[in-house]
């Protein structure tokens, strides 16, 4: 029963958040050749190889609210766009709500990853609804809430959120974009997947799968 | 994808190793990626730096240089630069006098923009203005969403607020200034073919040989709507007509840049140019000064795009002031 | 096929129309066809005139004005004008002092230009003197052919020997420096894609994806001959190593073009400098001064030529003074 | 039997080789497309069609000379390219052969062609095999002269020509240019037909079918 958050596996949420973007970079960037501009994986790849060189350095930090902004100044400072900042201000939050604390118990993680999100949808001025990154994220949020308050630890709440997050991005295909380079296109948004929705769901899974 | 190019990874970067060959009035920042001016502007003057991700050459590099913008931070492909740069390049450029940033509305210029602001601030004390151009008429306009697009008007910007800051504007002034331009200018575009994105491989959008996309932006994004292919007059309508019912331009001289989206050959810009000033005349409207040409492109899509400004004398005079980039060049 | 364009058989008159009306500096004689500057020069000095298809813009109609050309004549799309326009432009633009006939290489360009000098002779005594450019490498030179195509030089040589028109140097000089700067040009280009002539409606010719044609022309004309599509780096290759091949430009400085055939974006044309020049330094190539961009096109065809022209000091020094045309400007 | 080229005929060669041109206008554009810059059928299509205008005006000139030296005019200023000088002299040097006769016997035609496909040579710089119009046009003069020595009346004599000219025409497929745009492609010139040689047969056919 994985009921905290380790360094290690910290390193293992990077880890399979960069291999999970590069395995669907090119669906990623298909998702946003349809209602944006054809990057997204791109950028979240180039960033994602950045993170990585800066956790496998030497001088790494080693704890997690060092790491995790460490994480998200690399992000900020290599991928541009939307993403760039989006999931940089993402790692920079959750960074300071992690403390100095090594290894995270599940209220500290759900702590950690709500201030992630909501500083990442003040960044972007993004609601629930505007088919963003957001429509993924918050619910996996209180998905995590819900599994922590009832009691189950991490790796269940985790699976939790993961589930809520694919829901979350499910969702997005029938909504009319109302940020971001998709709400350009009004009405002809709706019908496709947001490609930050998609890759925020991978950013979960990653989470559940080096926990669980 | 038929492109001049080696590794799709490597474009901006060696891209700009040729602009800083082809400019000894240049100075290319390779780390930072960022295009200066050769020989920075005299103390005491506001400095102007803007930045967007490549693909729209010769916006911004090409717009760099005496009379117009002190340095342009390239991001890579349609993807922003970074908070780092802008910074960097706010820091080396500012002459004590502020410094104003330029940025086209897309979400991830203006956050970026905005950290940058963020970390002069923190960082320098550098005093920091920002105007968010957004033309785009093609594009609702909300405050419920991103709002319009940044395109045409911003080349037109650079080029007007860069003449005051030369000619020693302060602060206050030249962000007022550039507020006022950006919000007397509209913009629409067309697309008759997508671009292709390097890293993509191949086109962002399908589009069928008969028909066109309508009011698209600069980044492939499809427009908002389809239509048949028609002649050259009619495309011009599609231009004008939504441009003059967002914005009244009869009440003075006005500014017109016709531009190409990269893949459009001059002799069509020229046409197309042809029958956009007729439509223009019949409804009353004085092109005072115009532009023709690939200034806001679109890699290599084919298609066009109307800018209209509405302008003034002051205005005609700093259009009309010395300039000296590669892209625009008068007067020096 | 898709253009901004109307009827096939207009495209030329109605982009004269946009020329006309984006170019106040600029006049143009619709009947006949011809670009003149809207101030003729001064007495005495000598007049120069090209003139050619259509499809090649900014050639030749972007080099009129102050410091180049004074007037051209533009015939439909890939063909030659007429000699009676060229006959009219002459007698038009002779200001006492003679007139040069600039003529690319192609057999019905040098006709027409024949033919018009001819006429010019019989009729008003106007001095002609006539300059062929021939200097695309791609075409063997022979005696028993037409020999070989005037491509970018072309442009090299209209500014070059328009500035010294312009500081009054006398028909002889002019003619001498013409052919001096004809003699020391070499380009040679390359195309990803066809162009499509607008009265033919589709691709001139068919190329696979992964196909470049190698030595073409400005024309559509396929090249000398096929190869695969490769990393710019090795396509610089192509273009630099025929041209170094054929002549010595390491004995002084070189101006380098860089030109691309309309429908390839700056960003690439950068990257592909960026490669050339690494190429030239190598084999000990100085240049002096270059253009990057589009100056020499062929309608919408993808691809890029590179023009070396071996200059001196008065060279550098006649291509440094003011000019102020459509498509060149400085010091003006 | 026809033995001379009365002035009817005269312009009905002409409106004959303008209505074959617009037949055959994509066909001559193709060949040329293929070796050439795409533009012979559109070309000769301007050039006949303002020809064919001077010749329906009240003031057409009434004298074969005269109308001939007309159509030379009128092609030299609108054709432009290569064909537009080259058919141009053509017809301006068998308007100089013509000399004032109204109607022409076979002799005079004989005399009128050879000097226009003289002029067009030496204009064109093109001897025979250099893969031009020359290669069709040269070959007809000498079929017609051959049929004129052998007493053959005018339209035998025209249609002997017209059929050396399509087999002139059908030479240049293997010929390799020497001259004209084709000449760019060296080798790969071969293989294709001659669009000038293509329109100079045309021009000849027409001119058997307004006699015969
Ligand atoms: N204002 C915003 N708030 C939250 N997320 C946003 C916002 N704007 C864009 N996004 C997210 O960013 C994604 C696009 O990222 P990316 O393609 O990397 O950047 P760009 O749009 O600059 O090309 C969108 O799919 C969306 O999920
Ligand atoms: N030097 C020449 N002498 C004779 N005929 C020539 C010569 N050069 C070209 N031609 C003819 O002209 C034809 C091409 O005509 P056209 O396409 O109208 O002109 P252009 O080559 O200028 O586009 C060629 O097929 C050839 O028969
Ligand atoms: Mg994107
Ligand atoms: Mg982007
Ligand atoms: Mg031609
Ligand atoms: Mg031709």
């Amino acid at each position: 029963m994985a009921d905290s958050l380790t360094h290690e596996q910290l390193v293992a949420w990077l880890a399979a958040f960069r291999d999970s973007v590069h395995e669907h970079r090119d669906h990623l960037t298909e998702l946003d050749a349809a209602i944006g501009d054809a990057d997204h994986g791109t950028n979240l790849t180039r960033g994602m190889d950045a993170v990585m060189a800066v956790v496998a350095a030497d001088d790494a930090p080693d704890t997690a609210a060092g790491l995790l902004k460490a994480v998200g100044m690399k992000l900020v400072s290599t991928v541009g766009g939307a993403s760039g900042p989006l999931y940089g201000t993402f790692f920079l939050r959750a960074a300071g709500a992690a403390g100095d604390a090594s290894t995270l118990d599940a209220g500290a993680v759900l702590g950690m990853l709500r201030a992630g999100v909501e500083g990442l949808a003040a960044r972007g001025k993004a609601e629930l609804g505007d088919k963003t990154m957001v429509d993924a994220l918050a619910p996996a949020v209180e998905a995590l809430a819900d599994a922590v308050a009832n009691g189950a630890d991490l790796a269940t709440g985790l699976r939790a959120a993961a589930e809520a997050a694919a829901t979350g991005r499910e969702a997005t295909t029938g909504l009319e974009a109302r940020k971001g380079r998709a709400s350009y296109l009004g009405e002809r948004s709706k019908g496709h997947t947001d490609p930050g929705a998609a890759s925020a769901t991978m950013l979960v899974e990653a989470l559940a799968d080096a926990v669980g | 994808m038929k492109k001049l190019i080696n590794d799709p990874a490597d474009v901006l970067a060696e891209s700009l190793r040729g602009v800083a060959a082809a400019h000894p009035g240049l100075r290319v920042d390779h780390a930072n990626r960022i295009v200066y001016r050769a020989q920075a502007k005299a103390d005491g003057k506001v400095a102007l730096i803007s930045g967007g991700g490549a693909g729209h050459e010769p916006l911004h590099g090409g717009f760099v240089g005496p009379g117009m913008l002190d340095a342009a931070c390239a991001g890579e492909v349609f993807t922003s630069p970074t908070p780092d740069q802008m910074a960097e390049a706010t820091t080396t450029v500012d002459r004590g006098a502020g410094v104003l940033h330029i940025v086209k509305n897309y979400t991830g210029d203006v956050m970026n923009f905005e950290m940058a602001g963020e970390l002069a601030a923190a960082d320098g004390g550098v005093e920091v203005r920002t105007v968010v151009t957004r033309d785009d008429v093609a594009v609702e306009d909300s405050t419920y969403t991103a709002g319009r697009r940044g395109v045409g008007v911003t080349v037109l910007l650079e080029k007007i607020v860069g003449a005051a800051a030369e000619e020693g504007q302060d602060l206050d002034a030249v962000a007022s200034l550039a507020q006022r331009v950006s919000d007397g200018g509209r913009s629409m575009g067309i697309a008759l073919t997508s671009c292709t994105v390097p890293s993509a491989g191949r086109p962002t959008f399908d589009l069928p040989d008969d028909e066109i996309e309508v009011g698209v932006g600069i980044h492939g994004e499809p427009g908002r709507h389809r239509e048949p292919l028609t002649g050259a007059s009619q495309i011009a309508r599609q231009l004008v007509d939504p441009v003059l019912a967002d914005h009244d331009f009869t009440a003075g001289p006005t500014i017109a840049l016709l531009n190409g989206m990269g893949g459009t050959p001059l002799i069509e810009l020229y046409l197309m140019y042809g029958e956009v000033t007729s439509l223009l005349e019949s409804a009353g409207v004085e092109v005072a000064r115009c532009l023709v040409g690939n200034y806001i492109t679109s890699l290599d899509m084919a298609g066009a795009s109307l800018t209209l400004l509405a302008a003034d004398e002051e205005v005609l005079r700093l259009w009309d002031a010395p300039v000296s980039t590669p892209g625009l060049r008068w007067g020096a």
